[in-house]
């Protein structure tokens, strides 16, 4: 897939995005809300099969970010879809295994790091914090020092 | 994990002298046969990402090269080039060549490193030990360029701090002729065996919609014929300007992917040699002023596969955010696709063909319905070594001659 | 010198614990065995179990989740034996100072289990091989 | 009387006994260390490093895991130790002539001691991994003892017509031939090699413990002295089958100082053959390991009583 059909494609999922961002030519930002990201996933995995290389969880300002990014190979072209949980009390947002697998294990880890819950995931267990690890506490949190 | 199993885990301790990191494996059998696979990591978890937000932009290449000592050059790599696309620096083009030097002599003991643990996992210990042997020569190489056997430390935002010294180009293309000749022997000996072929075709498949949909990376994919290879599709550093291929093969078995690490050995060898002779006059580094506010991702091919760096940052001197991926945690998941219903023989072999940052399949424990464990590493170790010698019968296959290598 | 300690320097045997390392340390332990360093001619040899073992190899910074494994070897480890701490992690935490994860340095860890533990440092990252030869020999010349 | 006791002390004890046949095995572990080191561009250990690991663990501590049969975990070894020591005593004596008759059989119990003394002290150390160790071990001690003891049957058949008929079952009467200088002989001499290769514990049928995979199944929970027990017992083993084969196949060795040299040059030859073994073959499963001692090496066993018989009856000593 060329660059210029990648980005006629994209076009196809304008309505759900809040915004497209290009910092460089070959970087894409897709910003959403969290309703929309497995959505913009399912289009980006199964549609234009991009491939999934993982997920990043950030504890911005006033919101939680979740970064799914993918990899279009064939033009060298990384699409990040950037999802916003504006919710900080009890940040939830739809969990994207069932439809990747190999994103159960870093959804896992935001789950342990960051607290945010993912609904449908289908084994969200402590993956990377030890066992006991006091609950409640997400080092990867602002409000956590070292 | 019950407590049951833990606790034998424990009391017989799942250690091995080549043991790496503590990832603690748990499989279900039924019979002989695998029905499911557990994964408890968690013992090995250090927390860099929030380090990496307390260190200044040119203090966290040292602390990233730190994740993984076999990847110490392409994390730092893609940390950088995150960085750089922040900044928008222009890395002066001799430093881009000094980096794909260093990431391929990195590559080449990397996958060495794989062949001769391979022979330790089937059996044929002569061949971990040659292979270590053969390997030497490279970290020697490394450490006369950069100072260290391991951990570079080479990169830096903008460029790289120790340059490749004109002067060791003959001493490095040398050596290289020498690591090429040992490398074509034991390629053959690989490709030519009818034991291996019997041992390693067919076992461990991960086919390639599977592949797809653990989104595996490196010579993993590479092996179940997807072609994907950051080198070549979003290309970084030099390779745009050298000529090399991707290698690939569409089986998807542990043989195709140890054909694919071979092959790509030699691309290396090829790569270095025609990287140090275009390599370009000029200052290794430039200048960066300050990093302003922005996001970046970067990425670079491991030996095991893509590593992928993202990295915000709010115009101050630190990150606010520094998210890493290194290979394996996307290529291991992928046990699930590619062992079950595997004899319990092939798991560690499986387990291995990943190379998974090399030997977490240590920490493999099997356990039956009653939970309690009837295999541990070493059992596992053994019904491998087991079968290879079953087939070496089967196949009549005459001994190996320790001139044949 | 009394026999004990005469027969125990002239033959290590060690075991190699992983707490949290990045491999390197562990990399370079392992090519101790291979043809290059070849320490069984000192004697040293890796065995497999902490049972038979006189000196504990211990890599890595000792995260909360390795550091109770790391003191359950060294209750089975048969005493006397030697901890080495390979490398800056396990010596002093390295680079990891501080961070949520990390129980802290293996010293801290084995002397929570026995207080009179006896801890040799080989500081590098990674110590090379010969560092780490030398490390062991000069402690063992220390005992 | 006292210094026919103390004759027979020194000889148990100092030479040839403990002292010397130990000492010659740490020599032939040492042997077969250095020469896998050698096969893989290594250096290997010097020669007196076996002598020194055992000494280093006689001063370790011992620890007995909780949930071990204490009692059967720490006598294990010494049974399997003092069966290897007698043995090995019996042995370098038939070269002076002080035996008695039937010897034979007590030398074939006094071989199974080892292995029924790992298998006990590991079931008894309570770690499942020991266990599995046990089983396979036991699995090995059934495959290969029948072969063995035809190997034994064969030599007694074939000196029959030389020998008073009390006489066949004694070691002494038996040094003084040299079965393997017939087919037949020949035959229940590979065969006895397999088996005590197997009884060492060597590739291809270190299947119980082996140093690739050093968790070692059957010792992994022994430690300090009783460890070095285990090591020793090992090490004289070393001495004590190879010896048991040139007394039996061989033709022992002399007291001369040509019989000497010539039982050391029957003794090195054993050690070598096994070596070679030792490292030009992989490991074989333990099922593989039963059919093959069972099926092939029986086979060639019947094969060689009948040749044996026949030999005997037509005068034929070559047969």
């Amino acid at each position: 897939m060329i660059r210029e059909e990648l980005d006629r494609r994209l076009a196809e999922v304008e309505e759900k995005l809040i915004g497209i961002e290009r910092t460089r030519d070959n970087r894409i930002y897709l910003l959403c809300d969290a309703e929309n990201v497995y959505s913009i996933c399912q289009f980006l995995f199964d549609e234009l099969a991009l491939r999934f290389v993982i997920s990043s969880g950030v504890d911005a300002e006033h919101c939680f970010e979740v970064l799914h990014h993918f990899s279009a190979d064939a033009c060298g072209c990384v699409v990040t879809v950037k999802a916003f949980i504006r919710d900080r009390a009890a940040p939830e947002i739809e969990s994207i295994t069932p439809l990747i697998p190999g994103a159960e294990w870093i959804e896992r880890e935001m789950h342990d790091i960051l607290g945010i819950h993912f609904k449908n995931h289908p084994n969200l267990q402590r993956l990377i914090l030890h066992d006991d690890w006091p609950q409640g506490v997400y080092p990867l949190r602002k409000e956590v020092q070292l | 994990m019950s407590e049951t199993v833990r606790k034998s885990v424990l009391a017989v301790g799942p250690f091995h002298p080549l043991q790496e990191e503590m990832e603690f494996f748990q499989l279900t059998v039924d019979g002989e046969t695998v029905t499911d696979i557990n994964v408890r990591l968690s013992y090995n978890h250090r927390g860099i990402e929030k380090l990496s937000e307390t260190l200044q932009f040119d203090q966290i290449p040292f602390l990233v090269s730190r994740i993984c000592g076999i990847c110490s050059a392409s994390h730092p790599l893609a940390y950088v080039q995150a960085v750089e696309e922040i900044a928008q620096v222009e890395v002066p083009e001799r430093a881009l060549y000094v980096r794909t030097i260093i990431n391929e002599l990195e590559r080449i003991h990397s996958h060495l490193l794989w062949v001769g643990l391979a022979g330790h996992f089937i059996g044929y210990d002569t061949v971990f030990m040659w292979a270590w042997k053969y390997r030497e020569p490279v970290l020697d190489l490394l450490e006369e360029i950069t100072g260290n056997r391991n951990n570079y430390g080479n990169v830096k935002v903008g460029g790289c701090r120790e340059d490749v010294p004109d002067e060791l180009k003959p001493k490095i293309l040398a050596e290289l002729d020498v690591i090429e000749q040992k490398t074509e022997m034991l390629t053959k000996a690989v490709l030519d065996d009818p034991v291996l072929h019997a041992r390693l075709k067919g076992v461990g498949i991960l086919k390639k919609d599977d592949a797809v949909k653990f989104a595996v990376t490196g010579p993993t994919a590479r092996g179940s014929g997807v072609d994907i290879d950051v080198r070549h599709d979003d290309t970084y550093a030099a390779y745009g300007a050298l000529d090399w291929k991707v290698i690939s093969q569409p089986e998807g078995d542990v043989f195709a992917k140890a054909v694919v690490r071979l092959l790509e050995t030699f691309e290396s060898i090829k790569m270095v040699r025609e990287a140090l002779r275009k390599l370009p006059k000029g200052p290794v580094a430039a200048e960066v002023k300050e990093i302003p506010p922005g996001e970046g991702c970067g990425h670079a091919e491991a030996p095991r596969g893509e590593t992928f760096h993202y990295v915000r940052s709010d115009g101050g001197n630190r990150p606010v955010r520094h998210k890493v991926r290194a290979p394996s945690y996307v290529n291991v998941p992928s046990f699930k696709a590619s062992c079950i219903g595997e004899h319990i023989a092939d798991v560690t072999l499986t387990l291995a063909a990943v190379d998974p940052c090399y030997s977490c399949t240590e920490r493999v424990a099997v356990v039956d319905g009653r939970r309690q464990v009837v295999h541990n590493y070493a059992s596992l170790l053994q019904l491998s070594r087991e079968k290879t010698a079953r087939l070496r019968k089967e196949i009549g296959a005459p001994e190996m001659k320790l001139e044949d290598l | 010198m009394n026999w004990k300690m005469w027969s125990l320097k002239k033959s290590v045997w060690v075991f190699h614990v992983n707490c949290g390392a990045c491999n390197n340390c562990d990399i370079e332990i392992v090519n101790l065995l291979t043809p290059k360093f070849d320490v069984e001619r000192f004697g040293i040899k890796l065995v497999g179990s902490p049972r038979h073992a006189d000196a504990l190899l211990v890599t890595g910074v000792g995260t909360k989740q390795a550091a109770r494994r790391l003191q359950e070897v060294y209750r089975q480890t048969a005493k006397p034996c030697v901890v080495f701490c390979m490398g800056a992690c396990a010596c002093g935490t390295g680079i990891f100072e501080g961070a949520y994860h990390v129980a802290g340095p293996v010293d801290e860890v084995v002397k929570e289990v026995d207080p009179n533990a006896i801890i040799a440092y080989v500081p590098g990252c990674p110590p090379k091989p010969e560092a780490m030869i030398s490390g062991v020999v000069k402690a063992l010349a220390a005992i | 009387m006292i210094t026919e006791v103390a004759t027979n002390l020194f000889w148990i004890l100092i030479f040839p006994g403990f002292v010397f046949t130990l000492a010659v095995g740490l020599v032939a572990s040492w042997l077969v260390r250095k020469v896998s080191a050698l096969v893989q561009y290594r250096v290997g250990p010097p020669v007196y490093q076996p002598a020194v690991d055992v000494t280093k663990l006689m001063g370790k501590e011992i620890l007995i895991p909780q949930d071990a049969h204490r009692a059967v975990f720490v006598v294990a070894p010494l049974v399997g130790f003092s069966g290897v020591l007698l043995l090995s005593t019996m042995l370098w004596l038939v070269g002076v002539q002080i035996t008695f008759v039937g010897d034979i059989i007590v030398a074939l119990y006094l071989m199974v001691l080892p292995s029924l003394a790992l298998i006990l002290g590991s079931s008894a150390s309570g770690s499942p991994h020991a266990t599995i160790g046990a089983a396979r071990e036991m699995k090995l001690v059934l495959s290969y003892e029948l072969p063995l003891v035809l190997a034994f049957v064969v030599v007694i058949i074939k000196t029959a017509g030389g020998l008073e008929p009390g006489e066949q079952l004694s070691l002494v009467a038996l040094s003084q031939q040299a079965p393997v200088m017939s087919i037949s002989g020949l035959l229940a001499f590979i065969v006895a090699l397999l088996c005590v290769q197997a009884k060492l514990g060597f590739v291809p049928f270190d299947i119980a413990e082996s140093e690739t995979e050093v968790a070692s199944g059957v010792m992994i929970e022994y430690s300090g002295a009783l460890l070095a027990v285990w090591k020793l017992m090992q090490a004289m083993m070393l001495v004590a089958l190879p010896l048991f084969l040139v007394v039996v196949f061989l033709g022992g060795i002399g007291i001369s100082v040509g019989g000497l040299l010539g039982g050391i040059g029957k003794y090195l030859l054993v050690v070598v053959l096994v070596i070679l073994i030792k490292n030009t073959n992989p490991r074989v499963r333990i099922d593989q390991a039963m059919r093959f001692f069972w099926f092939y090496c029986g086979g060639a066993l019947v094969a060689a009583v009948i040749l044996a018989t026949l030999g005997n009856y037509y005068g034929l000593a070559w047969l």
